[in-house]
This record gives C-alpha cells, structure tokens and sequence, in this order.
C-alpha cells in the first residue's frame, strides 16, 4: 500500500484496507497445508522404501512363513503402491494413523498419550528458554562488547555447544543421585496416585493438576521437570541469548533509537521498552524453528529421564522399524512445525505492526 | 536566565575518529527565536558536529573536545545523568529520514506520553502539553493512534517537531529534516520551523545542503568543508556575497528556478 | 545514507585478531582440533587404536600415563580414538556443508531472483525438508542405504541444505530489486547470466558467516546420529559413536563419555564462536558505527 | 476427564523393566515382552525349573505318558479359580489349549503335535499326539501353553475383550491399571482367591516401569524407587554388589549369540574358511571384554537343558592362516568376508570389533554390516544366494525348555532358507533332528547323547556355526525381600507371589 | 516518416491490486528532444520508467520502440531494442554490482552490445574519458569511488550500449550539490554530442528546466499536466503543478504562509487531487481527461489570471 505518498488521503486508505489481515491468514494456511501434504507424501514413500518387511515387525521376530503371509495380507502390502497411499491418506483424514507395530496400539492414541507428555517437556524448557535467554541477551546487549558480554556471549556458545546427551548424563549423576536435590527420572512421584488421584483431562500432567487443584501432583511434577527442562532447555537459551542481543545490538543502530536517547530514555528502558518489541521477531522465528528441532531432540534426553514423551516413543519405533509410528511422529512433528510457525508469523503481526501490511 | 544569552554556545569543538577529525566548530551560538543553518558537501561533518552537540558521541570511540553549552550546562564530558535531564527538556533532536526516527512498533500518542512522563509530566499536564504541541504543529490528534509507517513523512517529521515542542526543547536539532520529503510537504515543514522559531522563540540548528533552501529560512549560516568552517556569519551576508570560493561554488551549483517566477513576486 | 566505505574483508579480518580475545582463543583450539585430526597417524599414541586394532585384555583402563584418557570395552586407547574420532567429525562437517550450500544456495539464488511461482515452489520443497525432522530423514536413509559416515552425510546434508536455501533466498530477493540487476537486464544478459554472474556472487556473504556457524551443529548432529547408531559405525572412530558405547558406563567409567564428549563441546564450541566473530568482522555495519 | 485409579494399597513391587511392556493382551498369541506381567496373571499345567532340570508340577499336580510317547494324561489341581470366578476344570484347560492352537500366533505351534484333547473327568486332561514330544516341557512354555478362561467375555468376542487390558487367568495377581506409553506402564493387583494363598510377607501390587536407561535403573533402585531391574551393565553390576541395600543375582541364560556361516555360497562355502574364521574367533576374549555380561558357550545348547557338553573349536591364529593360505587366500587375494548384525546392540558390535580385529591381522577384510532385524533377515533369506551375508550374527533362544529348537530351525535342511541362515544342508543332521523329539518323549538320556553327537557334527564338523557366548542375567533388587530365583526358562520373569518381603 | 523513438500507447501499470499508474500516454519523436517525468512521490515516475525499460509488464496498453511493440519481441530482436533504452538509477552504489571492478562492468556492457574482445580495454578507456573519469579507475570496485564517480560509470555503461533514449531516474538525487551540477552539464554534454535522447524522472523542476525540452506531470498515477517545460514552468494550468511550482524553494524566496494539506476526505473515484484542490467541486468527481495542448487535465485549469490570485493568495 502507499505508505509513501504524504497526504492523509493515502494514509486513511491503508487503514481501511490494513484486515487484509484475514488474506495473510489464509496465505499462510495454505501454506501449511502444501507443506504438510509434502510431509505426508515424503514420508509414505520414504517408509516404502524401507527394505525388509513391516510384517516380520508386525508378525515377530520369529514368525512362521503362514504368520508373515497373514501379517502382509492384514497390513495390505500386497496392494499397488498407490492404493495403499490412498489408503494411507484417507486413514490420515479419518483421523487414522494406523496401528502401531510394536506398541500394536493405534498411533493415535499412543502419540495422544506421548506428545503431550513431550510439549510438557520441551514447552516448559522453551519456557525456561525464553526466561534465562532473553534476560541475558538484554543484558550482553546493554554491556556490548564489554565483559559482561564476553561472559554472556561465552556461556551461551557453551549451551549451544554442549551435547545434550551428555549434558544430560552429567546433570542426572550430579544433581540428583549425588547431591538429591532432584528425582532421579519419572514424570512425578507415583505413591501420589494413592493419596491424590489426578483427574486427566489434557495428559499434559502439569497442567491437569493444575486446572484440578491437585498441588502434591503439582509440586512434585515441577520436581521431576526441573531437570530434563533444564537439559533440554540448553539450547534453545543459549540460541535465544545470542539472537536477542545479536538483533538488539543491531536495533540500537537503528534511528529511532538514537531519537529515544536524544529524548532523555535511558539504556535500559530504551532496551526493554523501545528495542525489543522491533528486535524479537527474529527470536521468535527462530523459537519456532527450535520447538520442532528440540521436540525430536529430546529422543536423546527423554530415555534418560524416563520421560514417556515422543521422543522415547519415537527411539522405539526407529530400533523396531515400526513403520506407522514412524510416519505418525513425523506427521505430528511436522504439524508441531507448522504450527509453530503459524502462531509465530501471529505474535510477529500481533507484537509488530510493521509486519500487518501484507 | 537572561533572554539575549545564546541557548546554544559552542567553543572550540573538534571531534576526532582515531586520531582524524572529521569536524570542528570554532565558534557558534545559537540564541532564541534564531535558526541557523549548517551546509556543507557529505562528509564535511555537519552531522557529526550536530551529534557532538547532542552528547550522543559520548558512547562512541569519538574523541570529543572543546565546550558545548546547553542553556549554561556544559555538554562535552558530562556524565549520563546530566545529558539526559538536558535532553528532550532542553535540546531534542529531528532526525532526516521521519519513519525510521520513530520507533515502529509504538502508536505515536504512547510514545509521547512515554517521553512526557520520563520527564516527570502528570497525566493531566501531558494531555494539555500534548494537545497544546499538536496544534502547533497542525497535526491532527487522531495521528496519536497511528504507528510511524501508517502516517506520511510530513506528518511523521511534524510529529518530530511536535515532541519535541511538548517537552518544552529549548534547543531542536534537525538534521536534514526535509532531503527525505517531498518538495511541497517540504515547504510545510520549513515554514514550521520559521514559525516555531518566531511564535516560540525556541532555537534551530539546522542541517542542510540545500542553498536555497537555507537563504528562505535561515538568519545564520555556517559552511564547512572537510571537518572545517570556512566561512559564517548572517544568511544574508554569506549567501548574498561569499567570500570563500568553496561557498560561491555552492551557490553555483545550486539547480534553481530563477528567483520570483511563476506565482511570486 | 552511510557516509563509511567498506572496509575490505582482509583489514576486517585483521582487526578483529586483535580485538576479539574469544574468538581467536576459538581459532586456536579449532587448529588444534585440526591439527590432531591430520596428524593423528603420526603423534596418536597408538594409531593401530583409531582403526582396528583391539587389545582385549587392556579393556576399560582409567586414566594413566600409559593412556592418558583411558582404554575402551576393547582396550583401544581413547586419546588415539579422539584424535580420530576428529578427523571424522571434520571430515563430515566439511562435506555436509558442501553438499548442503552448494544445493541450497543454487535452489534459493534461482527462488530469490525468480521469485513469483517458481520461488513457491522451491520455497515449499524446502518447507517440506524443514518441517521433516531430520532424525527420522537420517533413520531412513541409514536403513535404506546403510549406517555409516557417508550416510550420515547425505542424511544430514538433506535436511541442511534448505536453511541455505532459505538464506540464499531472502539474499537473492533482495538483490533481484537491486538497481545493479536491472541494469544487467536492460543490457539484455539472458537470465541464467544474471542469477549465476549477479545474483550468486552477491548472496554468498550470509552464506559464508552461516557455514562457520553451522559447523559446530553439523558435528553435534553427526554425533546425535552415531549415538543412536545411525551414524558411524565401528571400527571407524567417531565422537558420537564413542559417547553412546560408554554411555551406560557413565557412573563407573567415566572417561570413555566425557573425553568424546568434551571433544564434541570444544570443537562445537570453538566453530561457534568463530561463525559468531565472523559474523561481526564481516558484518559492515559494525565498522559503520 | 478420567481419574487415574488409585494404586492398591500396601507393598508393591516395582520392576523397572529396559522397554514397552504390553503389547499384546491376549495369552493365545502373547509373544513377547509382557510375558514378565503374563507369568504373574496366567499360569501353565507344568513349570520348568532350570537349576533342577526337571519339569514341576502347577496347574496339573502330576502327569504321565504313554510307551510310545504319544499318549499323556494331567491330572489337574481343584482348588483353582480364573480371575472371572470361573473353576478351573479339564473342559477350561482343553478349551484354551484349543483356542491356542486354532489362532496359530505366537508360539502356538508349540502344540502342534497334539492332534486330540480328551476330558475324561473334571481333573484328568488327556493329549493325544501325532508323534512323540515331551508335552511336559511342551506345556511349560514361557508362551502360548497358559491356561485361561476362554468364556471371560460371556458371548462377547474374546479377542476384543482381551485388548481392553483384561485377564482371564488363574495366577496369583490380575490387572490393575495398564495405561500405554506411560511411565509407569503397568500395575497388578493380588487375586485375593490365588488357590496358593497369600501371607503378609508377600507383595501385594505389582507395577512395571518403563526405563529405557541403565544408569537411570540403576539410581532409582538406589533411591528405593524401583524393586527390581532386569538389565545392568556388568560394571554397575560390579558395584551394585558391593552397594548395601541392593540385592544381585547372575544367572547365565538359554540365550545365546551365534555366529552363522554361509555354508552354501560365498567364499565360505569352503569349509577350510569357515575352520579358519572359527580359529580366529576368540570367544575368551569376547567374553572378557563383556565383563561379566556373558557366559562362556561350549556348545549350542547351554547348560541347563538336556543334551549340554562341550562341542567348542580352540582358537587358534596360526592354523587359521595356514588354512586360508590352503583355500588360495594371501596378500595378493586378499579375502573379503561380509557380516551382518544388529543394529544398536552393543553386545553383537563389539564381537564384530574384535572378529574385524583378529581378521584384519590376518589379512581378511571383515564388511560388517549392522542392519535392523528385518532388513537383515530379508538379505539373509534372499533368493538369491549372492545377495546373502557370508556371517550371520543373531541370537537364539528356545520358547521352552527343550534344545530341539536351535536344530530344527536353524540348521535342518529347507529348499528356501528361513533361520536356517547357514544354509547347511547335511542329510545325518536332518535324520538326527527328526528322531530328536521322539528320543527326548521316551528315553531321555538317549536324547542327550544325540544332542551332544548332533552339536559336534554342527559345530566341529561342518564348521557351520561358531557359539561365541551365553548371554549372563545380571539383575539388581531391593533388598526388602527374598526368595528371587532366576529362571532362564522365563526369561526376564520375575514371580512375584514367590518373593518374600522382610 | 519515421517511426516515434518511444511511444507509449494508453498504459496502466499495476502492483497487484494496486494501480501505480493510470491509462498514461506519451509519444517521443526522434530528434524531438527530451522529456522530464515530474511529480511527487509515489506518483508512479519510477514505475513508468521500469515499463518504458522492460523491466514492468504494463497492464493495459502497450509501449513501442521505433514502432514495435517491446513485449512482443523475442530472442535477438529483444536484446537490440533493450540496448536501444539504457537506464540511470538514483544511486551509483546499488546501480553497480559491489562485487565487480569497473572494468569488467563496462566490459559485461560492451560484451553485450557486441564489441569484440580486443576492442574492448580501448573502447572502455574512451567511455571512461567520455564520462571525465581517469582511466586507472578500471579495477577498482564501486565502494571505492565516490558517489559522483560511481554515478559517472553508471552512464559510461549507459553508454556503452549506444543507446537512443537514456531513463534517468532520479539520477543526481544522491549526490552532493557540487557533484550533482557538474553530472548535470555531463548528462547535458552526451545528450548534444551523442545525439541521445533522455527520459529524465525527477522531483526537482529546476533540473527538468535545465535538460528537458517537453515535461508531464504526475499526481498519484495521473498525468495531470504535459507540455513544453518552458510553458509549464511559466504559467502552470494544474493547480497541483502549480503548487509544486511554488514549492520549489529558491534564493531568497520569502517562506510562503502554506498550511499542511487539508485532511480531506478520500479521493474516492474523481480527480486524483480532488481532496487537496482549493477549486474542487462537484464535477471534480468525474476523472478528468488530458485536454488541449500543452495539455491539462483538470475540470478548472488555471487561466493566466485566476492563477497570479491564486499564487497571491497562496504565498502571503
Ligand atoms: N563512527 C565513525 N568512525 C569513523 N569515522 C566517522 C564515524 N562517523 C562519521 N565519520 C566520518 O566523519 C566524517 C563526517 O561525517 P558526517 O556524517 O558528520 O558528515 P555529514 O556532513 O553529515 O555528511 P552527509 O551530508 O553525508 O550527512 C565523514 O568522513 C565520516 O566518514
Ligand atoms: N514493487 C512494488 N510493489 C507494490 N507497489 C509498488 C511497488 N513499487 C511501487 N509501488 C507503488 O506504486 C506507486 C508508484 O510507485 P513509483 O515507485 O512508481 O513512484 P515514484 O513516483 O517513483 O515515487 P518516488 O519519487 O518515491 O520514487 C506507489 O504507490 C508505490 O507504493
Ligand atoms: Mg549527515
Ligand atoms: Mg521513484
């Protein structure tokens, strides 16, 4: 829209056209959808391509030739390749993942009960993420290239630099068996099951206990997060960190800034209240980006943890080449994926009204 | 203070980057109701010495030496606290391209309340102030609920100017406040400047490079040269009758329309 | 408008040898990485350990003079593995981020410049490679083809290169508005000129800061994907690889986990801190203010 | 919402179990994993007690056989209840056996010999089989052999009634709570009217929890979160038997690794290689460098079940070479040797390191492959033989405890392989495996002298097979109780109603 | 006869749903002398000038060079006339690849417009010299000129081409006044001895007074005045022309008492400068066509007199 002309006339017209808001929307559904399609139809072909034969999964390993026959005749492995992709995607729209092979219950009913056990994780780790790492980008940024930036600026290559395998490890054998500061593994302490029933509402244990007052089950889940989260949380802070004061320093440069100090604001204010509003959109992109990289990730802490997350389920079904568990988690991930960048491409139009013209 | 002392004194100012300096200011003050113009090519400084003015260098490897005095306050080595109680209060700043001066993400009327509150304005007072500065910028206070890039680039430099009159500056500093503007939204804002110089007395040092320009609004004119004053004195004199080569060249260059033409007399 | 003239890269370079402490510190430890990868046949302590030698009777040894870093479930020396271990990681590193910028920054720089359907088309492709978690890409492919480096490679690379794609991409299109490329096309240079002669030569820049960066993730990676026994296998030496054999040896041999692992940390972390010092030496802006 | 059911109430056992536990609910086909939750819920006519070798009495208090081995007759406990309140008589017994045998999964086949069930009387079960087995051992299964009420859901489809997380058995503890892809995966409640009654030492809920990681086991069970767990490290073994409070047991198992060679293409088809890759294979090295995790395999069948003794090929570098230099290997023809094993298992990987080692120093190139279980399976069983591994790495295990397993599958002579991935094809070997059951039925110590024949034949022989070890149980518990046995004929089964609290 | 050099025939152009530029005509003889493209921005200057170039398909209508039409032609055909029309942007930084040296930037023109090899080093040498650039600028790179020289080499590649018309747009915009004047008298020197002609696009009246012998006038994608420049810079008949007249700043202008433009009411579909226009009534809502020549597009031209009481009016 002409934002140049430098009559009000112009300036009016923008306004009135500015909810083509609804368009933008609708761009990026469109969007999403292409893109999940693609996901749905990569990873079909991809699992066809698997050599073996998802009846030995399903039949066992020690299966008799009659079972394995069974197997393929139940599993349709025998149809044309583009039936069972039709068969495969009208399931998808029935809301039908398949059964899983080595859990042999529905996918969607194993991932209904694994992902939110993992948004639990990785959401709160984001979280923590956003709480350590944004305060601490503002703070190298507002120290730039003096030492408390160095500091910052170090540590925060530290975490992201660490594998988190080991960071994991490392944690778990210090701060708990050493130390018992911490619960060693689990997702709470289950003797509270006896005393303090928990009603299930979303599977998300901390917020269910929450929503129903059960504060022992509470307490004792925000226990059991603080590790893992802390783990899992690395990298994403060390990364939030190095954006927020990489696109904060680069804001400073910016003219409006050097108008806010001409008005009398200090650094900091200038910092929290006027440079970082403009400077988060690229944070935020990038949070969207690391949610779904971190939700796969977490494969490698959830084990350790006994975390029964997506990414425990996601390494078994890798180690029993349980194909519909595999295209199921990918589907998912891919829609956490999509998601993310929907609701960010939301807040970036929401926090940055720069971002409203199309 | 006295009304005839400058609101601006400069003595001696010479900024360095790195052992070079890239501008100097023997001599310069700035009193009430005056506006006085810098030109020069690019990289002649004028930028640079405006900024020194400001006390915005103070955190950057400029070298700054020489005195800047504000209103009787010193400016070069003073600490944060006095350079900002001095600015948007008494000295404010207008910058060249109006957009990207405000901050994008603020409807114009936070902004403002934010700058009048930091200043220790009241709720009530700042709504007066507000209305009182809009008016006199001609701005209408429905812009307060706009963001910059929802107002055109004249609405955005008079809403510069209008902030800068709401904290009472005694002192504005524009830095081609209208090379980003069209040439009729550019003769609103010139006449603008004029009138708030007149109507309240308040004091301009403003930057250009247009000649013509300047001879319209300026009652002083400085013109440097590679970091260096080479001639000043009243518009009138310096533009009338240079003395200096490098200001005849200038002037000649200037591409303009024979004076009076179409629709003057 | 800028009043600064760029200064070139060289001086930059130079400049910020002397400034940056961290990142030089970060550059020396990335020769030693380097050094011990290519050396490590001659000053390994027993280089037969990095290959296939094993020494059943010497197995999970601490810490010694013999064997600074201890012995492994075969008694292999772990400094020797280490040593190796880096040329692999080096080694996976360099050809992932080959692989990966030279298909992505082609496809984006044609995207960019394009732009319109053909940009949304390789755009899209790419979302689909972004949004497939390269995990599961890499499991595959390991089960396809077969575990080992070179799968590794491409599965890591497959899942890379569209983050190029997209730097490149944001690069292009704002180079295709620029006035330089107008006036090519008002010469009449055909297009593939344009985007390979133009358009490439100037998106290269991000990309460049990007791949230092990217390194140290690539390593990681590598590392996550041997230690779900995707990636390497034995006997090749790989840091990842030798995290996940002594994993559950954690509390009672310690070394086997954290000599590898604090290999994967520095030479991560020394990558990192290079692309970042990179970035800022590179960056113009910075000389501006 | 739905409100998590409250755990039972008094002591309970918490196994912390390396995986998924269910998978399958229904006892006919159960096959897998959730057999250590299975073994708590159902219960067989015959119990096979490793230590002892002998078969035990359960459901049926004693049993006896025909001359020729094809008649036998149980005679059954009366005090027992299914869970559904069902008493368990001659008619519950051939009924399930029956549905086992009708559904064919899992180990059904185990009851493949049985060709009619008589119920003379509410006690007395009669077996009539086509040919000889021993249908003592038969019915001592760790899967397919448990006895359970097949009318649990009225006129309902059983199968159906079966995935809701039921149980129709008769043993001393039934499902609680079972939530899948949970933490704590499992839970079992006592059946209050188990027929072998219950004292306030035992434990009165039993709960499965899933822990993928040892380390992480291992520092539950220190702090008293978890009872049991099923899988260390030999070296967290070491410690955890030195930790007070902990409890250990190392039980070597019915498990072994196995080496097969490709006795039928390849350059293995010559025997002269596949003596030399033995004498290259140093199983005491192996299992050194296991330390602790295995056992030493003399032979193929482990100690425990009929038929043991050594049946083992000494290593030996130097003959070795001589007998690749014989088979026209040297420096200038260097031999190439393709192996392919599981992927992930650490175990198998670090065989394949040292086999690589030894074989590299003796110029042969080792192309070791790890594959997932399928994948390696369908290359092993490929039609065509050029496509086939020259070594096959794998496990074996019987699902009863009886030997004939290993022999009749995986070195009996078949037109297209299946696990018989050594492709041996030796006529005496498929003449003794087929008079083996028969023998094992009606004169048992006859059996065990062929056994021992048959294993040298494989093993010495045709050098088609190298036994490289047994895999070592090595299993921690709380020590707030006693009474744990291991038992390798119930791999992983821990029997709970056995233990006794302190 | 021979055919019109350009003759741009009834174009709109359009950026999606939003029109830069109305039903635009102009027809440029050859040896006509040149034309001047004024108006504010946003007007649609920049967009014509990409149409007239190539670079932006018109909507509607349809733009000829020597009598055929651009968007028709192919292959060789194409890549003539696009020599035949060389553009000059406003900044010499982003008008030249940052990564090339000057010499191969001349050397990539020349190339294309079909000078062989050898000949190339001697013919940049002369276009350098054309431009009042020292020869031993070739291997340096465009950051390390200034802006003047940068703008220099941007019409020594113009050249290059050997082109008949030259879009300048904005071409003097980014530079310094000194630097701006003598580009001025080099644009006017090729312009006589090269015989080419130009399509200056500008907001500055002076500059088009200075090298422009015929200029149109834009309001918000309308032309709303063209003629000879002499004529409209003296008696203006757009009230919009006028204003930008007497905005213009000059020596020793007094500073005219304008109030900022009225915040009226959108244009809706009429005259573009309905809403700002002092004269504007009802039958402004009809959009008016360009009549008359010099031409003007506007219900109530400015007469001569009504337009001193005009300027009286609005200057004091
Ligand atoms: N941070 C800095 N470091 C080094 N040199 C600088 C810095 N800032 C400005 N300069 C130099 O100081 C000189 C004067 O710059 P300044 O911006 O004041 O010029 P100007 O007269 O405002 O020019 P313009 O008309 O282009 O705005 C230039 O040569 C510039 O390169
Ligand atoms: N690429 C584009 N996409 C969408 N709208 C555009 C684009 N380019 C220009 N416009 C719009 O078209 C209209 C005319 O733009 P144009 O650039 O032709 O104006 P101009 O007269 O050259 O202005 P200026 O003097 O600012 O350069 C403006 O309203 C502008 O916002
Ligand atoms: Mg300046
Ligand atoms: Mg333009």
């Amino acid at each position: 829209m002409t934002t140049a002309t430098a009559h009000p006339v112009a300036v009016r017209r923008t306004r009135r056209r500015s909810p083509g808001l609804g368009r933008v929307l609708l761009r990026r559904l469109a969007h999403a959808a292409v893109v999940v399609a693609g996901v749905v139809c990569l990873t079909f072909v991809i699992a066809r391509q698997l050599p073996g034969d998802e009846a030995v999964t399903a039949a066992g390993a020690r299966a008799t030739p009659e079972q394995l026959a069974a197997a393929r005749e139940r599993l349709g492995l025998d149809d044309p390749l583009p039936l069972q992709l039709w068969h495969y995607v009208s399931g998808l729209a029935r809301g039908d993942l398949g059964t899983s092979l080595h859990t042999r219950q529905p996918v969607v009913s194993d991932l209904g009960r694994a992902l939110p056990a993992s948004l639990e994780l990785v959401g709160s780790a984001m979280v923590l993420a956003v709480l350590i790492g944004l305060p601490l980008g503002v703070i190298a940024a507002r120290f730039a290239r003096r030492r408390t930036d160095l500091a910052v600026r170090t540590g925060s290559m530290l975490l992201v630099s660490v594998p988190v395998f080991w960071l994991a490890l490392a944690v778990q054998l210090l701060l708990s068996t050493k130390l018992g500061w911490f619960p060693v593994a689990g997702e709470y302490d289950r003797v509270l099951d006896s005393t303090s029933p928990l009603t299930v509402y979303t599977n998300i244990t901390a917020f269910d206990a929450l929503i129903t007052g059960n504060w022992p089950i509470l307490l004792s889940t925000l226990h059991h997060l603080v590790l893992p989260a802390l783990v899992v949380a690395a990298y994403p802070t060390g990364v939030v960190a190095q954006m927020t004061r990489a696109a904060l320093i680069e804001e400073s440069q910016q003219d409006h800034v050097r108008m806010e100090r001409a008005l009398g604001f200090r650094p900091l204010e200038i910092l929290l209240r006027f440079s970082l509003r403009p400077a988060i959109s690229p944070v935020l992109t990038l949070l969207a980006l690391i949610f779904a990289y971190t939700l796969v990730n977490s494969v490698l802490v959830e084990a350790i943890f006994n975390w029964p997350g997506i990414g425990t389920y996601t390494a078994d079904a890798i180690r029993s080449v349980d194909t519909p568990a595999i295209a199921g988690v990918t589907l998912v991930i891919a829609l956490v994926y999509v998601t993310a960048n929907l609701a960010v491409d939301l807040t970036q139009i929401a926090i940055d009204p720069r971002t409203r013209k199309s | 203070m006295n009304a005839a002392s400058p609101v601006l004194q400069v003595t001696g100012l010479s900024i360095q980057y790195g052992g070079r300096r890239v501008s100097s200011l023997p001599d310069l003050s700035v009193a009430r109701g005056e506006v006085v113009a810098i030109v020069g090519e690019s990289g002649s400084g004028k930028s640079t010495a405006l900024t020194a003015i400001l006390g915005l260098l103070a955190e950057t490897s400029a070298d700054v030496s020489g005195s800047v005095s504000v209103l009787g306050t010193e400016v070069v080595g003073a600490s944060e606290r006095t350079l900002r109680s001095l600015r948007g209060s008494e000295m404010a700043l207008v910058m060249q391209s109006p957009q990207a001066s405000l901050n994008p993400t603020m409807r114009l009327g936070r902004l403002i309340h934010r700058a009048l509150r930091r200043h220790g304005v009241g709720k009530a007072e700042a709504a007066g102030r507000i209305s009182d500065a809009m008016t006199a910028v001609r701005l209408d206070e429905q812009i307060l609920d706009r963001y910059a890039h929802e107002v055109s680039g004249g609405q955005a430099q008079r809403f510069a100017i209008a902030l800068a009159v709401c904290l009472g500056a005694q002192l504005i500093a524009a830095d081609e406040p209208t090379s980003a503007l069209d040439a009729t939204v550019q003769l609103e804002v010139l006449t603008l400047i004029r009138r708030l110089a007149e109507e309240r007395r308040t004091a301009w040092l403003v930057v250009a490079h247009d000649l013509a320009m300047v001879s319209m609004i300026a009652d002083h004119v400085i013109v440097m040269r590679d970091g260096e004053v080479v001639e000043t004195g009243p518009t009138r004199a310096v533009l009338g009758d240079p003395t200096h080569e490098y200001t005849r060249a200038l002037l000649d260059a200037v591409p303009t329309l024979p004076a009076g033409g179409v629709g003057h007399v | 408008m800028s009043t600064t003239l760029p200064i070139p890269a060289r001086r930059r370079l130079r400049r910020l040898a002397g400034q940056d402490l961290p990142t030089l510190l970060a550059a020396v430890a990335l020769l030693i990485v380097v050094a011990a990868a290519l050396l490590a046949p001659l000053v390994a302590p027993y280089p037969a350990d990095g290959t296939t030698a094993t020494h059943p009777a010497a197995s999970l040894l601490g810490p010694s003079g013999a064997h600074w870093m201890g012995t492994d479930a075969v008694g292999r020396d772990i400094l020797t593995r280490v040593m190796y271990g880096a040329r692999t990681s080096l080694f996976i590193a360099a050809a992932v981020l080959v692989l990966s910028s030279t298909v992505g920054v082609l496809l984006g720089c044609v995207a960019g410049y394009s732009g319109g359907w053909v940009s949304d088309v390789i755009m899209r492709v790419t979302d689909v490679f972004l949004a497939f978690p390269a995990l599961l890409l890499s499991l595959a492919l390991a089960v396809i083809l077969r575990p080992g480096v070179g799968t590794a490679i491409i599965a890591i690379a497959a899942t890379w290169w569209p983050w190029y794609a997209r730097l490149a991409c944001s690069a292009a299109s704002t180079i295709r508005h620029r006035a330089y490329i107008d006036s090519a096309r008002c010469l009449g240079l055909p297009r593939w000129r344009i985007v390979a002669e133009h358009v490439l030569p100037n998106s290269l820049t991000p990309v460049i800061v990007q791949l230092s960066l990217d390194a140290g993730g690539v390593i990681l990676t590598a590392a996550a994907l041997s230690y779900l026994g995707l990636g390497a296998v034995e006997p090749t030496s790989e840091w990842g690889l030798m995290v996940q054999q002594g994993q559950s040896s954690f509390t009672t041999e310690w070394w086997i986990v954290t000599f590898p692992g604090l290999a994967i940390l520095l030479t991560a972390f020394s990558f990192n801190m290079l692309g970042e010092g990179l970035r800022q030496a590179l960056d113009p802006r910075k000389v501006a203010r | 919402g739905t409100t998590r059911a409250p755990s039972s109430a008094g002591s309970t056992f918490t196994y912390a179990f390396h995986l998924n536990v269910v998978t399958e609910w229904d006892p006919a086909v159960s096959y897998s994993n959730e057999s250590i939750a299975m073994a708590n819920l159902y219960e067989s006519l015959t119990r096979y007690d490793a230590a002892a070798k002998k078969v035990e009495p359960l459901l049926a208090t004693s049993w006896t056989k025909s001359a020729d081995g094809r008649r036998w007759t149980f005679t059954l406990r009366d005090d027992v209840t299914f869970h559904t309140g069902r008493k368990l008589d001659s008619t519950a017994v051939k009924e399930s056996i029956e549905r086992t045998k009708k559904l064919a999964g899992g180990a059904a086949y185990i009851w493949d010999p049985v060709s009619s069930i008589e119920t003379p009387d509410p006690t007395t079960v009669v077996f009539d089989l086509a040919y000889p087995v021993a249908l003592d051992l038969v019915a001592s299964s760790g899967y397919g052999a448990y006895v359970y009420d097949t009318q649990a859901a009225g006129t309902g489809d059983l199968a159906a009634w079966f995935k809701k997380a039921k149980d129709a058995g008769t043993g001393p503890y039934t499902v609680d709570t079972w939530t899948a892809g949970a933490e704590t995966e499992l839970r079992l409640k006592a059946y209050d009217d188990y027929w072998g009654g219950w004292t306030d030492q035992q434990y009165r809920a039993v709960e499965f929890r899933v822990t993928p990681e040892v380390t992480t086991a291992w520092q539950l069970l220190q702090r008293d979160d978890v009872s049991f767990v099923d899988r260390l490290t030999p070296q967290i073994f070491e410690q955890a038997t030195t930790t007070k409070g902990v409890g250990t047991s190392e039980t070597s198992s019915f498990q072994n690794l196995l080496a097969l060679y490709n006795t039928a293409s390849g350059p293995m088809a010559d025997i002269r290689v596949r003596r030399a890759i033995q004498m290259l294979t140093d199983t005491k090295a192996i299992i050194s460098a296991l330390h602790g995790a295995a056992a030493p395999a003399d032979g193929l069948i482990p100690p425990g079940l009929i038929g043991e003794g050594d049946a083992s090929v000494k290593p030996d570098a130097t003959v070795a070479k001589k007998l690749l230099a014989d088979a026209g290997y040297d420096a200038g023809h260097p031999l190439r040797l393709s192996l392919t094993y599981a992927q992930g298992d650490k175990d198998q990987g670090l065989y394949v390191t040292l086999l690589g080692s030894a074989l590299k120093a003796a110029g042969v190139q080792l192309d070791a492959r790890p594959m997932q279980w399928d994948a390696q399976w369908t290359r092993g069983k490929s039609a065509d033989p050029s496509q086939r591994q020259d070594i096959f790495v794998m496990y074996w295990y019987p699902d009863y405890a009886d030997p004939l397993s290993w022999f009749a599958n995986l070195f009996k002579s078949a037109k297209d392989p299946y696990f018989n991935l050594a492709y041996l094809e030796d006529a005496s070997v498929d003449a003794s495996v087929a008079s083996l059951p028969k023998e094992t039925a009606i004169a048992p110590a006859q059996a065990a002298r062929s056994y021992l024949d048959l294993q040298r034949r494989i093993v010495v022989d045709d050098a088609a097979v190298t036994p490289l070890y047994l895999i070592k149980y090595q299993r921690a518990y709380s020590a707030d109780f006693t009474g744990y046995v291991d038992n390798p004929a119930y791999p992983n089964v821990v029997f709970v109603h056995d233990l006794r609290t302190k | 006869m021979s055919e019109p050099i350009l003759a741009v025939r009834d174009i709109t152009l359009a950026y999606g749903h939003h029109v830069a530029l109305h039903d635009f005509s102009l027809v440029l003889e050859r040896g006509e002398g040149s034309v001047a493209i004024v108006g504010e921005s946003g007007s649609g200057k920049t967009s014509l000038a990409r149409a007239v170039l190539g670079l932006l398909q018109p909507r509607e209508g349809r733009i000829e060079v020597d009598g055929a039409d651009i968007g028709r032609l192919r292959g060789s055909a194409a890549r003539t006339w696009r020599r035949r029309i060389q553009p000059v942007f406003q900044d010499g930084q982003e008008a030249l690849d940052p990564r090339r040296t000057i010499g191969a930037t001349l050397g990539e023109a020349l190339r294309m417009a079909g000078t062989a090899r050898r000949d190339r080093p001697a013919r940049i040498e002369e276009l350098l010299d054309e431009v009042d650039l020292r020869p031993d600028l070739v291997r340096r790179r465009p950051h390390e000129l200034s802006g003047g020289q940068r703008q220099r080499v941007a019409i020594a590649r113009a050249l290059a081409a050997s082109p008949d018309l030259l879009v300048l747009d904005e071409p003097t915009s980014a530079l310094d006044v000194t630097v701006q004047a003598r580009i001025v008298a080099l644009l006017e020197r090729v312009a006589t001895t090269q015989q080419i002609q130009l399509m200056l696009i500008t907001h500055n009246i002076a500059l088009a007074q200075r090298l422009t012998r015929h200029t149109v006038v834009l309001f918000n994608g309308h032309q709303v005045e063209a003629g000879p420049t002499e004529e409209i810079l003296r008696a203006p008949r757009h009230p919009y022309t006028r204003t930008l007249v007497s905005s213009t700043p000059r020596l020793w202008a007094p500073l005219p008492k304008v109030a900022p433009a009225p915040p009226a009411a959108p244009a809706g579909d009429g005259c573009a400068y309905r809403s700002r226009c002092p004269h504007a009534d009802d039958a402004c809502s009809v959009v008016p066509a360009l009549v008359g020549s010099p031409g003007v597009a506007c219900h109530h031209p400015l007469t001569t007199l009504a337009l001193d009481a005009a300027g009286r009016n609005g200057s004091h």
